[in-house]
């Protein structure tokens, strides 16, 4: 149970941290049970995501995995961010401890039902 | 940077006396007391002289102590050593549902041989109600376990009346006291127990070795057969530094308990009167006053736990959430579950448990840095934010 | 007076580079490694680089090391364990009549529970046959336990064909390598046990705390159950200093195993070869060459061992009678008895053990001793005098 | 398991260790499986112990109470010497450790093994 240099830079200076003001999507996972609450906000134009934030009630691992998603899909098309799993998070913090993996579970989540979330409304707007 | 310690419920430093008094016994002393030769008979002196020594915080003989490999083994002898020598009178055990992990999972091992486990529920502030300990002991009861101090929160469980039931339906009676001795009082006298649990490495003595109380004349059966070591119920070359520095760790909380006591409830209060000035939103969880002087078990109104260590750690503050030996582990704590405190509560709380090397700088510098911690963590709080809204 | 401490598988005195190595893990060090914080981490680093050590001795996975409280543990844990495990499978063991009490009495009690124990026989040299071995697996046999080298004797057992045995029935073996470690290889891949034991106390290191391997795969309970500890096989604060020791102790004797062997085969043969000029009707018990180069098991015709072990350890010299363990007891001891050794022949045997800071001046200073010693006590008997009649 | 000082010194200076030649009780007992033997020899005049000698192969309690019963019966009248308990023994030898009373019965039981064998011899004789 030991975090890599890269989750902890996360926790400490975690990227997008916020509310968007009328997003475009919203995804919203986890329960207080389990200690994780993850919320994200997207903005898309032209198929892009062009904007990104994300609040989150979480461990270290919850907090840098919401951190490092946003960087991951920040300015890449939707078709893009839809690829990206949860392995790519934990990749890219440099791994997760293995009782931590369920957060980067979370985040992963989050974004595929904030993108759901933006289709849906795009459908039930058009 | 500052260095605060603050999770001595999971574990302590060795106090300097306690190690000067363990070396020689690596070195020098360094016999096998079941050798009959002088090096033998040496390290025979030293384990019956600790045996004394951690008699006295019982006011027991000391042929009722018995030396273990620590808590966890001394709950497990209790719990299952009763349980087996006794299962032609019964098989069905009382426990309380803040029990230590040690405890739960014997009982659990337990439940797949064929054992009956009753597990009592506790009140919001962790206690056990006399009358549900009444109403649930049956015929084949033959052992019920309460602790006398929660580890996660420090409440002190007033088992005298739960005692004296059990004693009353001749049913054994045994208390985790791992996080009490030292703290307060366990005269087994006035307390009545058959058996309780202690464990060196929370009381400024070495991890890896621990002692039970066994009252004179309870059927146990030992859990490690071997040799004749600790009359027949405890194999295994014994650890004879780990038991010197046992026996000289209890003599020395029991020297000083009163001006510790009176030095750690001076610490913890200040710690919590300006926590609550600064930091909104907190709440204690456990019982206000019943409880041992040095820990505080807090939650923080939307921010989880760990994130609040991880942070308090990179300012070299050490504390914990929950208990030590459950991190890593998802469901809330169980203990503040069975006190009904909400999920998300319970994920919001930390252990801060002051020592006896603690001074109030250390309360001053963990106030520095707490409150901007917090602050930062309910700034991307989900759950914070809405219940502001 | 001079003193020479003849009794290494007994205990050792903890090696000074060893203690060295611990001393930080009681005072700067000292986390408990459950906890997340930098205290916890620390420890939680020492315990992982120690597991990766002692794999060192086995040539296995770090992930097949669990640490205990001593070799005594290690047996119990092993027989239980896989016992309680295995049960649906079977209730046969099968275990050598020359074992540890450990493994004896683990076994006695198990027996208690319904399993049924297969005791085999040994030759005069203390050797089981591969023979029997293979005869008595039956279906319902779940584990074969036989010692690596025996604590009283010396002898090394040559488990390869014994291994093969169980492993071509696909029965688990578990060998007791407490008085094998770091004195012979026992690499896993070439002699692929399922189980060991080892014990610290006896390889330089400290008491209380000792490991087993255990196959990745196997079958097998845990017999202390609390926390998640040692991947739940294992409950209980971890013996930080202990294990650190144990690790630098497994490190140390397989650096210098063989220029230490070296040295002891020097010392127990010069021993052995200028006693028998000295003292006449003395017997060497054991294998005269399948043995492990520290321990000389022999028998004084006429004489009882304790008159010898106490008029030695008033001329300050250090040996025992059998093992330390079944010190105390009445019958004679169980591995001669086993190795049919008649009685009074049995009653008359000295342990003499050598350790690495023995030195020739040792063997010289016994030998000026030891030979009137016998001669007063033999003046003194009964049955000397009758057989020289 | 710690011996007395007395034990330790009766050990150590064993009295009257030796045979009789021509003895008027001999009282052997033990066996080698226990490791204790013990042989005990008497000379009587005048139902009076005059001389006392033994043998024993046995461990120090063994030993130290073979010396005590020698140095405890010696001129002592049989009859006084038939009222030497087991207990006697171990009290003069300022008590003997838990696991190793029964060496104190087994010089006992050889002296009124021996005042037996004289008896008989007497009987006999007579
Ligand atoms: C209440 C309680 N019981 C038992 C234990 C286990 O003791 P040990 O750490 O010595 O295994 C602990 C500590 O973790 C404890 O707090
Ligand atoms: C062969 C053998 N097994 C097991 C043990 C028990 O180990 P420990 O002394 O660590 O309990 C010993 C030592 O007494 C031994 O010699």
């Amino acid at each position: 149970m030991s975090y890599s240099d890269k989750v902890i830079e996360h926790f400490t200076n975690p990227r997008n941290v916020g509310e968007i003001e009328n997003p475009d999507g919203v995804g919203e996972v986890g329960n207080p049970v389990c200690g994780d609450i993850m919320k994200l906000f997207i903005k898309v134009e032209n198929d892009h995501i062009v904007d990104v934030k994300f609040k989150t009630f979480g461990c270290g691992a919850a907090i840098a995995t919401s951190s490092m998603i946003t960087e991951l899909v920040k300015n890449k098309t939707l078709e893009e961010a839809e690829k990206i799993s949860r392995k790519t998070v934990a990749d890219a913090l440099d791994g997760l401890p293995k009782n931590k993996l369920h957060c980067s579970n979370l985040a992963a989540d989050a974004l595929h039902k904030a993108i759901e979330d933006y289709k849906k409304r795009k459908k039930s707007n058009a | 940077m500052r260095k605060v310690y603050l999770d001595h419920s999971a574990t302590t430093p060795v106090h300097p006396e306690v190690l000067e008094a363990m070396l020689p016994y690596y070195k020098e002393k360094f016999g096998n007391p079941s050798s009959i030769h002088e090096y033998g008979k040496v390290a025979k002196v030293a384990l019956e002289e600790a045996r004394e020594k951690v008699a006295k915080l019982f006011n027991c003989s000391p042929y009722e102590i018995y030396f273990t490999s620590g808590g966890t083994e001394s709950d497990n002898l209790a719990i299952k050593g009763v349980a087996f020598a006794n299962k032609k009178k019964g098989k069905h055990i009382i426990i309380s549902s803040v029990e230590h992990h040690a405890v739960l999972e014997s009982c659990k091992f337990l439940k797949k041989e064929g054992y009956e486990i009753t597990y009592l529920p506790v009140d919001q502030y962790g206690f056990v109600d006399p009358f549900d300990l009444k109403k649930n002991i049956k015929d084949d009861t033959i052992l019920v376990s309460i602790m006398h101090v929660n580890n996660e929160t420090g409440t002190i469980q007033p088992i005298e009346e739960l005692v004296r039931i059990a004693k009353e339906k001749g049913v054994y009676f045994h208390t985790d006291a791992v996080q009490s001795a030292g703290k307060i009082p366990i005269d087994v006298g006035k307390l009545p127990v058959d058996l309780a649990s202690i464990s060196a490495h929370k009381i400024y003595g070495p991890k890896g070795v621990g002692a039970i109380y066994i009252r004179k004349g309870t059927r146990i059966i030992p859990l490690s057969h071997g040799g004749h070591h600790e009359r027949s119920r405890r194999a295994g070359t014994e650890n004879i530094p780990g038991i010197v520095g046992l026996g000289e760790a209890v003599e020395m909380v029991l020297k000083d308990m009163d001006k510790h006591n009176k030095h750690l409830k001076n610490l913890t209060e200040t710690f919590f009167k300006k926590l609550k000035e600064t930091v909104k939103d907190i709440q204690l969880n456990g019982h206000p006053e019943k409880r041992i002087p040095s820990t505080l078990n807090i939650s923080f109104k939307g921010v989880e736990g760990e994130s609040i260590i991880l942070s308090l750690d990179m300012k070299g503050v050490a504390v914990a959430s929950g208990s030590a030996c459950t991190s890593g582990s998802l469901e809330p704590s169980h203990v503040l579950s069975a006190m009904r405190i909400e999920p998300a509560v319970a994920q919001s709380s930390i252990r801060f448990s002051f020592g006896r090397e603690n001074v109030i700088d250390d309360v001053d510098y963990t106030l520095s840095v707490l409150p901007e911690i917090i602050e930062r963590l309910r700034s991307m709080s989900p759950i914070y934010a809405q219940s502001k809204k």
